[in-house]
């Protein structure tokens, strides 16, 4: 075992720590920083992957720009604690149990694909992650969607601006 | 690094997004743990662009076989940009009416 | 362009009584136009008919044609013979809106007309729904009490039914070659045993419902006894006969196969609903109850006859298509006539009609008469031949059905007992002597139905071609 | 390409026609006058006539069925602008911003009709998406019309958590995302080769069918549709969700046979299941609008039929529907908004006291039920039509059959109440020309319902 | 020939339409000439028929098809040979007289009424002729449901009186039971042979055509036919009921003519009998017991008409024993003298009722033989002739009969002679009690009793001439006579059957059988001369007076369960069962409507939950896809 592989586990790991985190603090401000912390284990991951670009991009959107909206708004809204009661264990219970047979099913499937036997990811290796040949790829082949991501915004702007104006 | 093991990972985050997105009654939680599973998701397309950009590699091809996974990320990113302008305005529109983002409260609508 | 006109008379009319609101101009302009499809009918009779034949939907490979051989004729006729009396016997009855009343009475008719006339099956189930929705609408708007409920059950269960004769006509479409909806690419559609069974039993369903055939029959009592008279009247006389017609001229000729293989089975459903529907007949109270019960044995009897497949027996339904209509609709005329006046059906507190209205009596006692067929009066000659085809296909099923003719003595002589004789009773005495009008057109009636009864000959050699067709072929 | 390009800019001038225009009437007539010209660039390039002519790489392909889709749709628009105008500056005082959100909301649609990228797909269905969300919540103070906003959207960014998933799952299976690509062997069952397609295919088609609101996916659709300001529900409802059919149509008319004759299988238990929920629920509604709600799921479930088999007829059969569906549905809509309530009791006694407005309701309703003469009639018979071509067992049809006859059941309760209950309708005053716009489409229907060709006709140009 | 005919159908025919169209215009005195005349010269057309027919043989007219398709042809034809010669005869001759009876026994009635009467009996000879002319089975049954139709209008002609119609509508579908059986028989023959001329089917070589089950079939059916009409065990019940119209109508109908259609329908048919040796010995036997039991229950009657309705019954059962043994000239003989007393008797009766204020019960009459001196005479000759006496017409046709009977079965033969002193016993009890002794009614009655008007008595003597003379027609060879009638009949039922007895042997039989009927003629008068019937009855008496109780047993054997099956049907399958599988069907759908909208709670948690719980369906339907889909498809692909 290497020590890209240790990393991987160990980011991993903490990713899944992190996220298991998000669910069960009962602040909703914790939550948003244990989500924090497994953008930045994905981050690490991007990196592992020596995909530079997305891990910046992913700490600067996500874990800046959207997380801190988040807060913004919880703090705005001032709820510190979750005021939902404790009780609902049979909602709890349920909710584990689709996700965890979700889950299940899904590794089975992917366990049974042929395909992806053999196959590897190498790690901090390639130089498709980089920005040089993003960027390229995105102003040749993907010109359109990224001009069209651009209807997206406006109406996001108007909509943003219909619901938040008085 | 086998692709299976970022499958289960990606996966496993993905499922405790959806866990969580089924648990929580906290609008703006719920709505975390679907940016969760976008991450999840996002973590997955890097993990299988890489793996076909390695298998490029080996037969010698293009070496920017793969890449249009990262550009799909990339967009998966603006989307989820867009999408959570939009959500915390409706949530904090919400929250004026109701004084409340409790999704259990979201029940005058039914049958 | 004859076989347009019927067509295209009646809706004309339907068209602009909506823009007339003045009720007697109203019933003027129905009956005027009513009458004037009866004059075609009547120059239809003796001359050649051309077909109307164009292209209506290209790309589903479905035209308008209209074809009339003699078993369009005589249920044309038949048609066209009972609006203008309809309307003629009911003008004096209290319908608010009138013209609309009217209006949606003649689309009705020419949805009659046009089920009668379709060559295409797409055009067929057309016309197949164009008569049922103003039908529904009369009878929600103008009917009894009840009306909205039952109705709607009798919508419902008839809909449900077309459906299924639609799934049919898309399943043979599929299988046509030429993925048209003509009915002789229908014959030649290429079907394999079990597929014309499916087939068949869709296209069934369909007229079982529509007749109605036991067990499919309870909304039909409910919706006769909650219509208003004319369009019982239409229902009963007219409209029960789609079924009929839909089983000589689609069923017989599409699925031969399966139509043999089914004959038992329907006779013996159709011979336990002749005797069903005859006991309850008996019990009945309601007057109009009743002679829907009893439309129900009789058209129970043309179904069990057309599933013999013997010639005889296929020539007697064909006469009766027409005579039934005439006589049903004498009795419902009748009956109208006392209910207008006296406000009730039940006929317990009736009685003494031959004393008060002498005619109305002898008019009830003569269609009394031809519904319990009589001989000499039309539904004789009918039954006689379908019986005979029955006892043809099965002596014993004959001699069941022909229980039937008892019991139809019994129920209908019950009906003109409580009616007609007996002391006066408190109701009866308010009758006024009918219309003008009414009077003239159940005599009419009643010597078409001597008439028709003494010399069949001309009906007969009308459908000749009919019977030729099915079993030549 | 001209449809997006002139969508996006109408957008974006209607934006700032709510700063710079103030009269409501103007804006709703500069909005025709924009989707006017839209029709007409999108007629233009059927006719090989660009805006701008470039290569999208494959993002974008065109063909005239997607077009023809397009202005079918942007008709439908036009239509519902329109007549629901007035109705729209009732909600806000500057309606240029909802104008302006059709606007990039049919830019969505050109989108779905035309994309050959799975990612295309995604953007498209995101555009089409977020400024629904909007709509839904656009009657601020209404607490209902939060709460739609709030579950629409939360159940929506889900469901593309699944279609994200879906699509991964592909990209993983294939290493592309182009449409033509995927399908790697025609195969029956599960193949161990298949089976990371086949999963993320399953995933796309669960997400689709939220998107048209097919059960067991349907659950936020009567919530929506009853909390959003009845306006935009009849926009929702019709041309929102014709574009999902017709992207739904053109990812998995390529992409079903990776799934093989399971397909057959999922997309009969979807549509049963749709067929069940949408019509049996909406038997026992007592709000018009929330019975509508159900009615469209019910639809839905007649809609997906066109999926069955991939021939000609699945095209002019889910063109027929959409907009047969949407000309009567924007009708009905159209009449619930002038009421004072949604109940079924409003409606009594219209027809004495409208028979005009009774009438033109009447029409839609028996084109939703699919009665003849009207063209509801021949979208359902063209939708069985194609489920026989493609094989599916008759008893599918007469299922739907049965299930056509059971929602006879809910839209003749409205006749029942206008025509033979007695009552004072609670309704609004109409515009005066409200009646002849709505007997327009009235009349629209009854011509489709007896020549429907002329709508059809033109694909084959 | 052919106008001969038409105008012997078409007088009574126009009698019909002229006074029903215009019973509100013409005055009584018109309604009675025209409607008399009518039959009078229907009457005398039959008279040319008739000496045509014996001059030239038998003749068949045509006048059109009634049905004629590819299939069956059903001419409207006529055919006059002797048989239909002689039924024209009589009930033209028998129905003028009755008509003419009529005009002042029905005086009391209203004009429009006295019309519609009148109307009623000339519809009623019109279509008693066409059965008699018609050359088919299916004309036959024509004039068949013709007469049962006439009969329902007559018995009801007093329709205020609900009994009166709940009688007229007994004796309609009492008739329609044997017409189902008579209608089931012509389909038989339509089927087998595909025609119902008589011409063609009573032939030997269409008979060849026919498997003895055929022909039984056939004959049994017919006889059913018959045994409504003419009242025979078991459908004999509404005959007495009958009793209900006007005595005239009883007169003509129930006595003269119509119930005599089921023998004719046997004579003309007798080739298909000859075949069936089991219909034949059925045919006896019920026709026998009929007799025995009619006799029984008419020596227990009180009301003047019963007595003769069951008289008439018993006398039927008289005919169907000649009919069943063979002898079908000797029970056309009966027929014949059988109109001609039995009609006497009933205007007889009538005449009586008619001086008693239409007061029928005999304990209430006595000693009227002054009163009313000719209906007296008459009567007195109408029951002598019935009772079988020598020379009187009745004692030629039932002795023929008997002999036939004990020709083949004496045990026919002793019954049939106890019947013969039953009839004697009550018809003298009948004449004795109400002619002789003293009156027994009202003061009130007494002061007006006269003799009838010439118009009724007229018809008595004529009637009471034939009745004594008759029996020239049919007088055997042993006693010196040539029997013409059975002569006369041989191209109908062929050359009468050597009956193999001695002369000495049927003189023998003869001389018992008078001697049995004369002692219980003596008999009856001696115990009726003085008492009346006031005392109880002995069991079995009230056993016989209620009837055998036959027509409790019907009603709860037969019409109460039908009556109870036919509630049963509307209240409880009806309704509950199909309706309510339909109406239910539709409840289904809203109960589950009521359930399933639960699921949708508004709550979003279980909203996303049902959706992962639908993809993960999604997945296990893919996994499984055990041909769910297989198997609907086979299932409808078959």
């Amino acid at each position: 075992m290497n020590v890209l592989e240790i990393i991987f586990y160990a980011l991993s790991a903490f990713a899944l720590v992190c996220a298991i985190m998000v669910l069960i603090s009962k602040n909703p401000i914790h939550s948003v920083l244990w989500l924090i912390l497994v953008f930045f284990a994905i981050s690490g991951h991007y990196i592992l992957l020596n995909a530079q670009f997305l891990a910046i991009v992913n700490i600067i959107v996500y874990a800046g720009a959207i997380m801190v909206l988040f807060l913004f708004v919880i703090m705005l809204i001032n709820v510190k604690k979750d005021s939902e009661p404790q009780k609902q264990l049979f909602v709890k219970f349920t909710g584990v149990i689709a996700g965890g047979s979700f889950l299940t099913l899904f590794i089975s499937l992917v366990k049974q694909a042929m395909p992806l036997v053999g196959k590897t990811v190498p790690l901090k290796e390639g130089t498709i992650g980089l920005i040089h040949p993003l960027g390229k790829a995105l102003f040749n082949d993907y010109v359109v969607p990224f001009e069209i991501s651009s209807v997206l915004f406006l109406s996001a702007m108007v909509g943003a601006v219909l619901i938040g104006k008085k | 690094m086998p692709i299976q093991y970022y499958i289960f990972f990606c996966l496993a985050l993905f499922s405790i997004g959806v866990v969580g997105v089924l648990t929580r009654r906290n609008a703006i939680i719920v709505f975390m743990c679907i940016e969760l599973m976008l991450n999840a998701v996002n973590l997955l397309l890097v993990a299988f662009s890489k793996m076909y950009n390695g298998l490029a590699l080996q037969n010698g091809a293009s070496a920017t076989a793969g890449i249009d996974a990262q550009i799909f990320v990339f967009f998966i990113m603006v989307v989820a940009a867009a999408e959570v302008s939009i959500g915390l305005a409706i949530i904090v529109m919400m929250y004026r009416n109701t004084h409340s983002i409790d999704i259990n409260f979201l029940n005058r609508l039914k049958n | 362009m004859m076989l347009v006109s019927f067509l295209f008379i009646p809706i004309l009319a339907a068209l602009l009584l909506l823009f007339i609101k003045n009720n007697k101009t109203a019933q003027w302009v129905a009956i005027l136009f009513s009458g004037l499809s009866l004059l075609v009918a009547l120059l239809m009779l003796i001359t050649p008919t051309a077909d109307f034949n164009i292209a209506w939907l290209p790309n589903l490979n479905t035209r308008f044609i209209l074809h009339a051989d003699g078993l369009s004729k005589i249920l044309i006729l038949l048609t066209a013979i009972s609006f203008p009396a309809i309307l003629l016997t009911t003008a004096n009855n209290e319908y608010k809106n009138r013209n609309v009343f009217l209006s949606l009475l003649l689309f009705a008719q020419a949805g009659l007309m046009g089920v009668f006339l379709a060559g295409d099956a797409l055009l067929f189930y057309f016309f197949w729904e164009l008569a049922l929705i103003p039908i529904y609408f009369l009878c929600s708007i103008w009917g009894g009490e009840k009306r909205i409920a039952i109705t709607f059950k009798f919508f419902i269960y008839t809909f449900l039914g077309s459906l299924f004769m639609l799934a049919g006509i898309l399943f043979l479409n599929a299988h046509t070659s030429d993925h048209s909806f003509l009915i002789n690419s229908f014959i030649h559609a290429n079907l394999s045993g079990g597929e014309q069974v499916t087939a068949f039993a869709l296209f069934f369903i369909a007229f079982a419902i529509k007749m109605p055939i036991f067990p499919l029959h309870t909304w039909q009592p409910d919706a006769y006894e909650q219509s208003p008279t004319a369009v019982t009247m239409v229902m009963s006389a007219v409209m029960v006969k789609m079924g009929l017609y839909g089983i000589l001229r689609w069923l017989m000729p599409l699925f031969p196969a399966a139509f043999m293989a089914h004959t038992h089975v329907v006779v013996l459903l159709s011979v336990i609903g002749i005797l069903y529907a005859s006991f309850i007949a008996i019990r009945q109270d309601d007057i109009k109850r009743l002679i829907a019960y009893s439309s129900i044995a009789h058209i129970g009897l043309m179904n069990a006859a057309l599933f013999t497949h013997t010639q005889i027996a296929i020539q007697g339904a064909l006469i009766q298509l027409f005579s039934h209509g005439i006589n049903v609709l004498g009795l419902w005329m009748v009956a109208d006539i006392i209910e207008q006046q006296t406000g009730t059906r039940s006929m317990q507190q009736m009685g003494g009609l031959a004393k008060k209205q002498p005619t109305l009596a002898i008019l009830l006692v003569g269609f009394a008469l031809a519904n319990i067929a009589l001989p000499l009066t039309n539904s004789f000659v009918g039954e006689f031949l379908m019986f005979t085809g029955l006892f043809q296909f099965n002596p014993w099923m004959a001699a069941c059905a022909g229980v039937s003719v008892i019991l139809a003595a019994i129920y209908t002589l019950n009906l003109v007992q409580k009616v007609a004789y007996g002391a006066i009773s408190e109701k009866i005495n308010t009758m006024q002597s009918p219309n003008k009008g009414a009077q003239v057109v159940l005599i009419i009636l009643l010597i078409i139905v001597f008439a028709t009864g003494v010399y069949p000959q001309p009906l007969f050699s009308l459908t000749a071609d009919t019977l030729q067709e099915l079993f030549v072929k | 390409m001209n449809a997006i390009i002139v969508s996006t800019l109408l957008g974006v001038i209607m934006m700032f026609c709510s700063w710079g225009i103030k009269s409501q009437q103007v804006q709703k007539n500069i909005a025709l006058i924009g989707l006017f010209i839209l029709i007409i660039a999108n007629l233009a390039q059927s006719n090989g006539w660009y805006v701008v002519d470039f290569d999208t790489k494959g993002m974008l392909k065109y063909n005239f069925f997607g077009l023809y889709a397009n202005t079918l749709l942007f008709v439908l628009t036009f239509i519902y602008v329109w007549i629901n105008g007035e109705e729209i500056a009732k909600i806000t005082s500057s309606s240029a911003d909802f104008y302006s959100l059709f606007f990039f909301i049919l830019c969505g649609i050109s989108i779905l009709t035309s994309f050959d990228n799975l990612l295309m797909l995604f953007l498209g269905i995101e555009i089409l998406s977020i400024p629904l969300y909007i709509l839904t919540g656009a009657d601020k103070k209404n607490m209902f019309s939060n709460e739609a906003a709030l579950k629409y959207f939360l159940m929506g960014s889900f469901s593309t958590g699944i279609l994200l998933l879906g699509i991964t799952f592909i990209y993983g299976a294939t290493g592309s995302f182009h449409l033509t690509a995927p399908v790697v062997s025609i195969s029956t069952g599960i193949a161990q080769e298949q089976i990371l397609l086949s999963t993320g295919l399953i995933l796309l088609f669960a997400a689709m069918n939220f998107k048209v609101s097919a059960a067991p996916f349907h659950f936020w659709t009567p919530d929506v549709y009853d909390g959003a300001p009845t306006v935009f529900t009849s926009f929702m409802a019709t041309i929102a969700k014709a574009a999902g059919f017709i992207a739904f149509i053109n990812v998995f008319n390529s992409q079903h046979k990776a799934l093989g004759y399971s397909w057959t299988l999922l997309l009969t238990f979807v549509i049963l299941s749709t067929l069940l929920v949408g019509n049996i629920i909406a038997v026992f509604q007592r709000s018009v609008k929330r019975m509508l709600a159900y009615s469209s799921i019910a639809q839905a479930g007649f809609m997906l039929f066109a999926l069955y088999g991939k021939s000609d007829i699945n095209y002019e059969s889910t063109l027929l529907y959409a907009v047969v569906y949407s000309i009567a549905t924007i009708g009905i809509f159209a009449v619930l908004v002038k009421m004072k309530e949604n109940s079924f009791e409003a409606f009594n006694g219209l027809g004495k006291a409208h028979p005009l407005l009774a009438f033109t309701t009447t029409v839609f309703l028996f084109s939703l039920a699919g009665i003849p003469l009207t063209g509801g009639f021949f979208a359902k018979y063209y939708m069985l039509s194609a489920l026989l071509k493609a094989g599916a067992g008759l008893w599918l049809v007469l299922v739907a059959v049965v299930f056509a006859a059971i929602s006879i059941y809910y839209y003749f309760k409205i006749i029942q109440a206008m025509y033979f209950t007695t009552g004072e309708p609670a309704i609004n005053p109409l515009p005066s020309q409200y009646k002849y716009q709505l007997l327009t489409l009235a009349i629209l229907l009854l011509v489709l319902g007896v020549f429907p060709n002329l709508l059809l006709n033109y694909l084959y140009f | 020939m052919k106008i001969i005919i038409a105008f012997i159908i078409l007088w009574p025919f126009a009698g019909f339409l002229f006074n029903g169209l215009g019973r509100n215009y013409w005055s009584k005195k018109v309604i009675a000439y025209k409607a008399t005349g009518y039959i009078v010269a229907s009457f005398i057309a039959s008279i040319f028929a008739f000496i045509q027919v014996q001059n030239h043989g038998a003749v068949t007219v045509h006048y059109f098809d009634f049905i004629n398709t590819a299939t069956v042809k059903i001419p409207f034809d006529f055919k006059v040979d002797a048989l239909s010669s002689l039924f024209l005869l009589v009930i033209t001759g028998v129905g003028s007289l009755i008509h003419l009876y009529s005009t002042a026994y029905m005086k009391e009635e209203t004009a429009p009424h006295y019309a519609r009467y009148f109307s009623y009996l000339n519809l009623f000879i019109f279509s008693m002729l066409i059965l008699v002319l018609g050359d088919n089975y299916v004309i036959m049954f024509i004039g068949w449901e013709g007469v049962g139709l006439c009969s329902y209008l007559l018995i009801g002609y007093w329709f205020t009186n609900g009994n009166y119609n709940y009688a007229a509508k007994k004796a309609f579908i009492m008739n329609r039971i044997g017409d189902l059986g008579f209608l089931l028989a012509i389909f038989w023959l339509i089927v087998k042979l595909g025609t119902v001329n008589y011409s063609e089917v009573l032939t030997a070589d269409s008979l060849a055509k026919l498997s003895s089950t055929d022909i039984t079939g056939i004959a049994l059916l017919l006889f059913v036919g018959a045994m409504g009409k003419s009242a025979q065990i078991p459908l004999f019940t509404w005959l007495p009921d009958a009793m209900a119209g006007p005595t005239p109508v009883s007169a003509l109908i129930h006595a003269a003519t119509m119930v005599t259609a089921g023998i004719y329908m046997i004579t003309r048919s007798n080739i298909l009998y000859s075949h069936s040796e089991l219909t034949q010995n059925i045919i006896a036997i019920i026709g026998i017991s009929t007799a025995l039991l009619a006799a029984t229950i008419a020596i227990k009657q009180n009301d003047i008409k019963k007595v003769l309705a069951y008289s008439t019954v018993s006398q039927l059962g008289y005919m169907f024993l000649g009919l069943g043994v063979g002898a079908y000239s000797g029970a056309v003989f009966h027929v014949i003298t059988h109109a001609f007393f039995k009609a006497l008797l009933f205007l007889g009766a009538g005449s009586v009722i008619h001086a008693m204020h239409h007061e029928q019960d005999i304990r209430k009459m006595g000693g009227l033989k002054s009163k009313l001196p000719i209906t007296h005479i008459t009567f007195l000759i109408g029951c002598i002739a019935i009772a079988g006496v020598p020379p009187f017409s009745g004692f030629f046709s039932k002795d023929e009969i008997l002999a036939a009977a004990f020709a083949k079965s004496p045990i026919y033969w002793v019954l049939g002679v106890i019947g013969a002193a039953m009839t004697a016993f009550y018809m003298f009890r009948l004449y004795t009690t109400t002619f002789l002794g003293n009156f027994r009614g009202t003061p009130d009655q007494e002061n007006h009793l006269h003799e009838s008007p010439q118009a009724m008595t007229l018809p008595l003597i004529l009637l009471a001439i034939a009745s004594a003379l008759a029996g020239a027609i049919g007088i055997p060879e042993m006693m010196g006579g040539h029997h013409w009638l059975s002569h006369n009949l041989i191209p109908i039922v062929g050359e009468p059957v050597e009956l193999g007895l001695s002369h000495s042997l049927e003189w023998t039989l003869m001389a018992v059988s008078v001697s049995i009927a004369f002692i219980a003629l003596l008999l009856a008068i001696s115990i009726y001369k003085k008492k009346t019937d006031e005392e109880p009855l002995t069991a079995l008496g009230k056993f016989f007076y209620h009837k055998w109780h036959i027509d409790e047993l019907y009603n709860e054997v037969i019409v109460q369960p039908l009556n109870r099956f036919a509630g049963f049907l509307k209240n409880i399958i009806e309704k509950q069962v199909i309706d309510g599988a339909v109406n239910g069907t539709g409840k289904l759908v809203q109960y589950s409507a009521r359930k399933v909208r639960l699921i949708q709670n508004g709550q979003v948690g279980y909203y996303i939950l049902f959706m992962v719980a639908g993809i993960i369906l999604l997945f296990m339907i893919w996994f499984n896809d055990i041909s769910i889909l297989h198997f609907f498809n086979k299932l409808t692909k078959n």
